[in-house]
């Protein structure tokens, strides 16, 4: 495995920061243009690392002493972190192919470099979390990786709510990073050393086991955005720049994901039933809140985080399904499940990103990010419209694209646990996350219906909306990438599955086993599983040829003419389509139990009669419920104890005094009794 | 003769600031003696690393690696604070806070309390050590006493009664272990020498055991009250918050580390008859109470320098809590954490200085957009608060790493993990109120700029400690951290 | 033996402070209590023949006898008021509690087996009570300047507890506490005398605007 | 390759029969409405009809709207290659193409909704949103029936559960008949018969499965009409090879095709009927009580599959 290509990225990522800032003033965009060849160097030297690392061996890459025995940086690249690599490389060349040309609106009131520098700083962090191999190499690079998220995050604070966004962002994953701190020293404890490889022969006694595991799944899904720590979520990635939430929604959750793997595979031994079951549980519970909560969201950026939240509930099941199968002594179900999670974990990085950077584009071009406002814009910005069609049906799992090969896997693997559950109720926990899972795909259809259709069919419902221009040439470019990348994937799954090879059968202990999709489990039938959306995307083309034959044949040649849409004999306005909220109003009806939907209706009674109104103000969204319920109240109380708590300060020098012969005694009296 | 020269020089400089006439005249002394002031010490900790310990006037002075670690803070600190201070005494006169008379007074007490603060850590007779303590107390008084208003009388007034009290409480410490030295030595030794770091240090010498518990009670409250450990902490952030800002980086950063020396070269003596392990729980104790008592006031407070202090006494409380984990790393991360916390909080407080005299206010809740307002400060801000909060590509990370790392070692888990819990919940109330000091719009009311050139520059060398510690501590340091850790665990081997 | 019967006086000296009412007869009777000690000390010179102690009795009778309540008398005649030495609790219950925490403190300081120091010494709790009174003067008293000469019983007490257990600290120390004990009362005063000119009142209640 | 032409001749039976199914199911109605109804053949003419007519398309759609016909018809051809109509195994059978099967008709209704909402009149969005809602709500019933139904063959290919299935003789167990009967709701709500939406109408505040199809004329009217009526024969006949599959040609020999196809005719017409029947019995429901109705059979079905367990 060639060593400088890892240590060539990282210091090409140093390296290109370092010329955005350095480089002012009139040289300013030379270096900038130099950090985006760079950035896209690294990204290249990071894919090739993944491709070459995924089927090598463990390779250390780069080893510094620090002052203290333990304070040492380690990197290292093994076949897991690979797979991992690859995805940051491939989302990370793209969005620094669209930065070239999103960053061109801040010219004027911002610092430019200052962002370039930020993104790369950030992919270097995130590359550096995944080969860190040792316990301070990786909290050093987590901890930095969330800085500089948050700085970028907060790139735009001029505007309100930003910074508030960014620090509740910043907070939670700081506390996460404290419950995974002690994790680690729980299992350094154990393994009498610091280094990973050490860490992973380490035994455990079944008490301590369950301890790291749910410290680590507090830390890791505060990061991944489980549901109830998932708060920060919808707020941060709305506000920073289109590219660098595509960073974050595509790769960052997927960093949370390695870390949860990394312990649940390597640092403990398969645990009891209820390990997975929590995380079958927590994973079905995000994914439905996330996609309801999505469906009442009228930003874009903020619905496409909640997406986001919904996406790593799936994976999250997939996971759990995996510790289920783990825990029953079933490894092949076992590499099933992890296939449909780390395969999902690469498609939805490659789509979320896509989506992201599609509504960058169109923020940029439209001046706004809410859906209801454009429309129409499939005319004047086809590319777009195009690459965003192709996104949204991959969020959607439609077949010939990537999604639906996660979600098949997911769901052969939920259809495996519901026929040969070990236990009766886990068979019915497989049942109720099938059912939880298609609620969710199919919400997550008419979610990504309502996200393609609402900004880029039917009429503009504003006047910027009319006159948006296509998006610029790099952001087309880095768009139409990650379009491709979708299709290939969904296409060729082989590609990525087999990546991730290797770590199966550390899983499954076969060496060699069946390629990962030829990995049948038993219970999901006999014959071969290999899916073949190959052949269905054939299907489907030739279907569409013998559809235009056919039409051809019977009826002969026809001409087709441009006429009125019909409404009713009036000419059609912008204001009669539907809105999105409107499209999505049914769900939140019929699920209002769990949304609570909050509902203004303001009447302007014509003051003459009590009958005729003259108009209608209707407002209706989602209050953010966990916060609403769980954390506001908990930081009221918080911070009311803390004033009750400041008057022990209370300016009189006496109580000072009291207070200091108090503890003398105090001690005194303690020291006598023991 | 080195020891002697380093104590000197600043008490002339101060002599000399206070008599000379015009201010462009006190500046020039007061640059030039703390230069030379600051150049001396680190000569002398260079030849401590060089020579291990450095004695003069026959055993009167003496450095050993831990005094030579707090010397070096005095050193850097001492003269970034000296650089920084011209600038803002210049804009306190200009604005008419301080006349004439009170800018020579400060020149002449700052000097002194630069003296008083080398005396502490080169002095070999613990007596005199006490001694020291309580003079850089009254001399701090006077500084905090500067400014003709209510509040900074107020804070003197009780600066100096809570520590007086305490100090005198420490004095019946010493007392005792005095007592008890002479009781068991008294014959075989000269009385004076009884009561030297280099005699009581050795680990062979043993005393009463249940006097010196008693005198490590006494003492771990009164130099406690110094330190600012919880509940006897409530002088500090008056006293910090009313002083001028120079001499509140000073009194955070560098004040609190010599009576934490102080304390522990008494934890060292007590030790050897006592055992370390009755006096961990002392420590460890006193620490996490520190940590968990600042929050509530950190996460509620409105007024900036005060929310620095409480800052002060987390970072008091985890340096304690390091120092009760024990062990070779608990007592190099407790080293290392001191001088971490001493270069982040006097850039946090050079900093929070700039901001207070370009807002004109010290209410955090009125100092919005300051990443504009301060191209300099704003993000030296920035660097400080995320440092203090412990984030990793910082110093201060490393230390708090290894305290947490020793503390699971050393069979010390809740201690560390409380502690770790702590500094988070820290961390969280000091960036919510960073975050809207620093971002947001800037109003149009203070016009963006630096204040002047001497209160940014100063900020640099803080600055590039704090960031080049958090990778890569130079051989040198960690040779005499090591060192100094040594001394803690085994005794000071003369 | 002399030792003891000085202490006595000192402890009885110090409940004296807590019983009087105006801050210039308790500056006087601070005077008296450092005249006593350094009598004591003058005698245990006599009796030892060491030197330094001799210096030291001359030290104590000259800083803490004559100087420190000239300053303070000073300071109380620049601020030219006769002034109450309010406090927040009654005389007579004051006294209750002094004497209470003398009582309490005999009880412990027997338990605390100091006997080890030398059998001989009876002075420890008699010292450990003068710290308790000084503490309890400062914190029942009002006005400030009565807080400064309760820091002064404390340096009184402990001056005698060195003297008894140790012949006094090392020489050079016991220069430095003098000289302590000396600069803190200058501050003491001229912060009084600021606070005088600032607020016209001794008054601690003047002193609580720094909260929380 | 015996196979193949199997397959191939189970895709033009299934394409050509279709509208026939449509008709027959017409007819039936008209009949239990005392009243005569179109000649079975009539779709066909439709069809015909519609193919040779010239189409309007609206100014305000985009090239979405004109690829919608072909990329539907084109999904469900490929969803009629899963599903084994006369023979055993279809055209296409692996593991998990029950999985395909459905998504191949979300890909279709995804298509059409969007259609719906191209042309920018508020008729297609509202049956656009309902379309996507009822779905959304049929989806998860689905795959719980699909499971229940599958769990005696413990696989999800499509072929292996028809075989399972055959070999097990007429059921006795109640949970086959609640399967059943979750199964029967699903179909009349995917095929969007009566209790769900009404096939016939036009009338704007009822259709929800006419609504998008609202403004398609000419060709794209005809393939959109004609892979309705395919999708609902694959459903109909997705319910005869869970739950009775009996007279599926095993092998490609002469007698056993002729017999499948008859037995496959005489399943739709029962189906069919059942369907006819069901739409004169009951009336239209809100669009709100939906929930409760598809919830209805998603226990239905969580029942089947718990007694299943049991069992």
């Amino acid at each position: 495995m060639r060593l400088w290509l890892p240590g060539g990225a990282l210091a090409l990522f140093l390296a290109g920061a370092c010329a955005a800032l350095l480089f002012s003033g009139k040289a300013r965009t030379a270096g900038r243009r130099l950090a985006y060849v760079c950035s896209a160097v690294a990204c290249a030297a990071l894919i090739a690392t993944g491709a070459v690392g995924v089927s090598g061996e463990t390779a250390a890459v780069a080893r510094f002493r620090g002052a203290l025995p333990f304070t040492e940086i380690l990197l290292r690249v093994n076949d897991f972190s690979a797979f991992f690599l690859m995805i940051i490389g491939a989302v990370g060349l793209a969005a620094t192919i669209y930065s070239a040309g999103y960053v061109k609106q801040y010219e004027g009131h911002k610092s430019v470099p200052l962002l370039t520098a930020g993104m790369l700083l950030f992919l270097a962090a995130m590359a550096c979390v995944v080969m860190a191999g040792n316990v301070f190499t990786f909290l050093l690079a987590w901890e930095a990786m969330s800085v500089v998220s948050w700085l970028l995050a907060t790139y735009e604070h001029e505007r309100p709510g930003t910074q508030r966004a960014g620090f509740i962002y910043v907070v939670m994953t700081h506390i996460g990073t404290v419950f995974l701190t002690i994790a680690f020293f729980i299992l350094r404890h154990y393994s009498g050393s610091f280094e990973f490889a050490r860490m992973e022969q380490a035994s455990l006694p079944p008490s301590a086991q369950s301890l790291v595991f749910v410290l680590a799944l507090i830390g890791f899904g505060a990061k991944a955005g489980l549901v109830p720590l998932h708060i920060w979520l919808p707020r941060a990635h709305p506000v920073a720049p289109s590219h660098i939430s595509a960073l974050m929604s595509g790769v960052m959750l997927k960093t949370a994901v390695y870390g949860f793997l990394v312990f649940t595979l390597y640092f403990l031994q398969p645990g009891p039933l209820w390990w997975g079951l929590l995380v079958l549980a927590a994973g079905a519970n995000t994914a439905l809140f996330g996609v309801l909560h999505a469906l009442g969201e009228a930003d874009k950026k903020r619905m496409l985080a909640y997406s986001s939240i919904e996406n790593m509930g799936i994976l999250f099941m997939g996971i759990g399904a995996m510790l289920i199968f783990q825990a029953a002594g079933r490894p092949s179900a076992a590499a099933f499940a992890l296939a449909a999670a780390l395969v999902h974990a690469a498609n939805h990085a490659l789509f979320k990103g896509l989506l992201f950077m599609g509504a960058g584009a169109v923020l940029k071009a439209a001046g706004t990010s809410n859906m209801n406002l454009p429309g129409g814009l499939i005319r004047t910005m086809p590319w777009t419209a195009l690459f965003m069609l192709a996104g949204a049906l991959a969020m959607a799992a439609m077949p010939p694209f990537n999604g639906f090969v996660g979600e098949w896997l997911l769901f052969q693997s939920l259809f495996a646990l519901g026929f040969e559950g070990p236990t009766t109720a886990l068979r019915i926990a497989g049942a109720l996350a099938v059912a939880a899972l298609a609620l969710v795909g199919a919400l997550a259809a008419f979610l990504s219906v309502r996200l393609f259709a609402f900004t880029f069919l039917a009429l503009p419902r504003s006047e910027q909306a009319k006159e948006a221009k296509e998006a610029s040439l790099s952001m087309r470019v880095a768009m139409g990438l990650l379009a491709v990348g979708c299709l290939a994937a969904g296409l060729l799954p082989f590609v990525f599955a087999g990546s991730a090879q290797r770590v199966l059968e550390r899983i499954t202990g076969l060496a060699g086993a069946a390629p990962a999709f030829e990995v049948s489990p038993a219970a999901v039938g006999g014959g071969t599983s290999e899916i073949a959306p190959a052949a269905a995307a054939l299907l489907i083309l030739c279907g569409l040829a013998a559809a235009g034959l056919l039409t051809r044949l019977i009826g002969g040649r026809t001409r087709t003419v441009r006429g009125e849409t019909w409404n009713c004999g009036e000419p059609l306005e912008p204001r009669m389509t539907y809105t999105a909220g409107g499209f999505s109003k049914p769900v939140r009806v019929a699920f209002q139990r769990l949304l609570m939907p909050h509902r203004v209706l303001y009447v302007d009674r014509d003051p003459r009669t009590p009958y005729f109104a003259r108009g209608f103000t209707y407002a209706s969204e989602l209050p953010p419920l966990v916060e609403n319920l769980l954390y506001k109240p908990a930081m009221n109380l918080l911070v009311a104890g803390a004033r009750l708590f400041r008057g022990i300060q209370n300016g009189v020098v006496q109580s000072y005094l009291l207070y200091l012969l108090a503890t003398l005694v105090l001690i005194l009296v303690w020291r006598i009794w023991r | 003769m080195l020891p002697l020269w380093t104590l000197l020089v600043p008490a002339a400089t101060g002599a000399l600031c206070y008599a000379a006439r015009n201010t462009r005249l006190i500046e020039r002394v007061h640059l030039a003696g703390s230069t030379v002031a600051s150049a001396l010490a680190l000569w002398l900790v260079w030849r401590v690393y060089e020579e291990g310990t450095v004695t003069a006037l026959g055993q009167f002075f003496l450095v050993d690696a831990l005094g030579a670690v707090v010397l070096a803070i005095i050193a850097l600190v001492g003269w970034t604070a000296s650089l920084f201070s011209v600038g803002y005494i210049r804009h306190e006169r200009a604005k008419g806070a301080l006349d004439a008379r009170q800018v020579k007074q400060y020149y002449f007490w700052y000097h002194m309390f630069v003296a008083t603060m080398l005396a502490v850590c080169m002095v070999n007779n613990l007596g005199l050590l006490w001694v020291a303590v309580e003079a850089t107390t009254i001399v701090s008084a006077f500084l905090v006493a500067l400014y003709r208003k209510g509040e900074a009388l107020e804070a003197a007034w009780k600066y100096l009664i809570l520590c007086g009290t305490g100090i005198a409480i420490a004095l019946l410490g010493v007392i005792l272990l005095y007592a008890s030295a002479i009781r068991t030595f008294g014959d075989a030794h000269n009385v004076h020498e009884l009561l030297n770091w280099s005699f009581l240090g050795n680990p062979d010498v043993r005393l009463q055991p249940q006097v010196v518990g008693l005198a490590f009670v006494f003492l771990l409250v009164g130099l406690g009250t110094k330190i600012g450990f919880a509940p006897m902490h409530f002088w500090l952030p008056d006293a910090h918050s009313q002083a001028p800002t120079p001499v509140s980086a000073l009194l955070s950063g560098v004040l609190l580390n010599r009576a934490m020396l102080a304390l522990i070269r008494f934890a060292v003596v007590a030790g050897h008859t006592v055992g370390l392990d009755e006096i961990r729980p002392y420590f460890i104790g006193a620490g996490l109470v520190s940590v968990l008592f600042a929050f509530p006031f950190v996460l509620v407070q409105q007024d900036l320098k005060r929310m620095l202090a409480f800052s002060t006494v987390e970072h008091m409380g985890i340096i304690a809590v390091a120092v009760g984990i024990g062990g070779a790393a608990g007592y190099a991360a407790a080293m290392l954490q001191m001088f971490n916390h001493a270069m982040a909080k006097s850039l946090l407080f050079m900093a929070a200085g700039n901001l207070t005299q370009k807002y004109g206010t010290k209410q955090m809740a009125r100092i919005t957009g300051a990443l504009r307002i301060l191209p300099f400060t704003g993000p030296a801000a920035l660097v400080g608060v995320l440092a203090i909060s412990g984030l990793p590509p910082f110093s201060l990370f490393t230390s708090e790493f290894s305290v947490a790392a020793a503390g699971f070692a050393e069979g010390r888990p809740w201690a560390a993990a409380v502690m770790l819990a702590g500094i988070a919940l820290i961390f969280g109330a000091m960036l919510f109120h960073a975050g809207r000091m620093m971002f947001g719009a800037p109003r149009e009311k203070p016009a963006a700029g630096e204040l002047s050139r001497w209160s940014t520059y100063p900020l640099l060398l803080p600055l590039a400690f704090v960031v080049v510690f958090g990778l890569y501590i130079p051989p040198a340091v960690s040779g005499l951290i090591r060192r100094a850790a040594d001394i803690m665990t085994g005794g000071w081997a003369s | 033996m002399m030792l003891t019967a000085t202490s006595v006086i000192l402890v009885i000296s110090a409940l004296l402070l807590v019983w009087v009412k105006s801050i210039m007869s308790s500056i006087r009777i601070l005077a008296l209590q450092s005249l006593f000690l350094g009598i004591a000390c003058f005698a245990l010179g006599a009796q030892t023949g060491e030197a330094e102690v001799y210096v030291m009795a001359v030290l104590t009778i000259l800083v803490k006898a004559i100087l420190i309540p000239a300053i303070l008398g000073s300071t109380m005649r620049r601020i030219n008021i006769r002034r109450e030495a309010e406090k927040y609790i009654g005389r007579g219950a004051s006294l209750l509690l002094a004497s209470g925490l003398v009582v309490f403190n005999y009880a412990v300081t027997e338990r605390l087996d100091l006997m080890l120091l030398g059998s001989e010494i009876r002075t420890l709790p008699h010292a450990v009570s003068m710290l308790l009174i000084g503490l309890f003067v400062m914190i029942t008293h009002k006005k400030a300047i009565m807080q400064g000469i309760g820091l002064i019983v404390i340096e009184n007490g402990l001056f005698l507890l060195a003297l008894s257990t140790a012949l006094g600290m090392p020489f050079i120390v016991e220069i430095g506490i003098f000289l302590d004990v000396l600069v803190s009362v200058i501050l003491i005063s001229i912060l009084s005398y600021r606070m005088d000119r600032t607020f016209r009142s001794l008054s601690t209640d003047w002193l609580r605007k720094l909260k929380g | 390759m015996g196979e193949f032409l199997t397959g191939l001749a189970q895709l033009a039976v299934v394409v050509l029969i279709a509208p026939l199914v449509t008709g027959f199911i017409k007819k039936i109605k008209a009949i239990l409405q005392g009243r005569q109804g179109p000649r079975i053949l009539q779709p066909y003419y439709d069809l015909y009809k519609y193919m040779r007519k010239d189409a309007v398309v609206s100014r305000e759609s985009s090239w979405i709207f004109t690829a919608t016909p072909y990329v539907v018809f084109g999904a469900t051809l490929a969803a009629a290659a899963l599903v084994p109509v006369i023979a055993r195994d279809s055209l296409l059978s692996f593991t998990g193409d029950l999985v395909l099967l459905i998504y191949l008709f979300a890909l279709a209704r995804f298509f059409i909704t969007m259609a719906g909402v191209d042309t920018g009149s508020s008729f297609g969005a509202q049956g656009a949103s309902r379309e996507m809602f009822v779905s959304s709500l049929a989806e998860p019933a689905l795959f719980v029936t699909l499971l229940a139904a599958a769990l005696p063959a413990g696989t999800t290919n499509l072929s292996m559960i028809a075989d399972r299935a055959a070999e097990r003789g007429w059921p006795t167990s109640p949970a086959f008949y609640m399967m059943l009967v979750a199964f029967a709701i699903l179909v009349i709500a995917e095929t969007g018969r009566i209790p769900v939406d009404n096939p016939d109408t036009h009338l704007e505040l009822t259709m929800i499965h006419e609504g998008p199809l609202l403004e398609y004329s000419g060709k794209a009217l005809a393939l959109l009409q004609w892979s309705a009526q395919i999708k609902q024969v694959l459903l109909f006949a997705l319910l005869a090879d869970f739950c009775f599959p009996w007279g599926m040609a095993v092998s490609a020999e002469w007698p056993a095709l002729p017999a499948g196809l008859a037995a496959f005719a005489v399943k739709m017409a029962a189906i069919g009927a059942f369907a006819a029947f069901v739409e004169m019995s009951t009336a239209k429901m809100r669009l709100f009580k939906f929930p409760r109705l598809l919830g209805a059979a998603l226990v239905l079905s969580f029942f089947a599959l718990t007694a299943e367990y049991l069992m």
